[in-house]
């Protein structure tokens, strides 16, 4: 599992800096609010408005954090 | 919003699968999908950009093309690239997208399930593989 | 990493200022860059885009080609567009980049001192600007 977390953190196409996680998980605590609000999974825009950036940055930042590598990829190549 | 598309050419660098992801992530965000159905995406779309530079490049040096653009209600992403194309036979057979097969590829299995339509076009040269996401005209009514 | 690069066209819309902006954020990730810097460098960028909205086209239909490519130690970011072009005069004068002057354009300015070298190109259709960033090597060091 080590290796799996390195190999997954050494290809993140950016390294993930402590301000890009905290948009990131913001997003995160976003997206759960208004689910609860709305009844229903919310829109990438309406978690941009609410965080008042540019959805993009939201899409940017998610990625950031995100397992970056083919599901289906051999780990070890 | 006006009649919107990209196309993006890059080498065909495991590096660039993020690149890709990314940027198709934010233009498919420019109509109002969800998270899931965002990471639904980026998964289909990461798949063939990986197939590209695997099977066909061999992991050798080579262009990909991406392709965006908005039509029938959703999101179409192409993939496309120049290298040693995919077997025809293979997909006659329908064995690449066919789940009861013995060694069924997962990439096109999983692309195939996370999207609405998914076409292998062999090319003259290369692959070309076509992503199809429906887009619900407005969630919140 | 082998030699990296991409080419992006996508159709002068403002809503694409955004897509233009994670895409280099991402390519210029790929070298060591803190967030400060890939922050200039978007901000450098989405000026030179809008430009080619806003003063290129004129905010009517046209395409941008954006380029990326990493060279001179550094990062480089090409924004064409072909629209109405740039005035020369302007450029000779440097007024465009001219602080003291009467009324610079700002974008052009911020262009300047966020990056390590602007280039206005005017082409015989539209205009070509080459954005530089250098990167340290090792910063670690
Ligand atoms: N772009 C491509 N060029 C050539 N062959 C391809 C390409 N994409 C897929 N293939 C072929 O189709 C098969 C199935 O692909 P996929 O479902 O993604 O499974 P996997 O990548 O795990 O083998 C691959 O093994 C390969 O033979
Ligand atoms: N892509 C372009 N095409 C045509 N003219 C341009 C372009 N970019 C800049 N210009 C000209 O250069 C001037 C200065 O640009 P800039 O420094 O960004 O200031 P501003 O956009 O605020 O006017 C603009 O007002 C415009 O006349
Ligand atoms: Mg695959
Ligand atoms: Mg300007």
């Amino acid at each position: 599992i080590g290796e799996i977390r390195r190999y997954l953190r050494d290809n993140n196409p950016i390294r993930v800096s402590r301000s890009l996680r905290d948009v990131a998980y913001k997003a995160l605590q976003v997206r759960d609010n208004l689910v609860g609000r709305f009844s229903r999974e919310p829109t990438v825009n309406e978690i941009a408005e609410e965080l008042k950036i540019p959805r993009e940055e939201v899409v940017f930042a998610l990625d950031a954090i995100q397992d970056p590598v083919s599901l289906f990829d051999p780990i070890y190549q | 919003m006006k009649h919107n598309y990209f196309t993006l050419t890059i080498p065909a660098l495991k590096e660039n699968v993020g690149l890709v992801r990314v940027l198709v992530a934010s233009f498919a965000a420019q109509k109002d999908l969800t998270l899931p159905e965002l990471d639904d995406i980026k998964v289909a779309v990461s798949e063939a950009v990986t197939n590209s530079i695997i099977h066909g490049y061999g992991n050798n040096p080579g262009e990909i093309i991406i392709k965006g653009y908005f039509a029938d209600e959703g999101l179409y992403i192409e993939v496309i690239d120049f290298g040693k194309g995919i077997d025809r036979e293979k997909i006659r057979e329908k064995a690449v997208l066919d789940p009861e097969e013995e060694h069924p590829g997962l990439g096109f299995i999983f692309m195939q399930s996370l999207m609405d339509r998914v076409e292998i076009i062999p090319g003259e040269r290369g692959t070309k593989v076509i992503l199809f996401k429906r887009i619900l005209a407005d969630r919140t009514a």
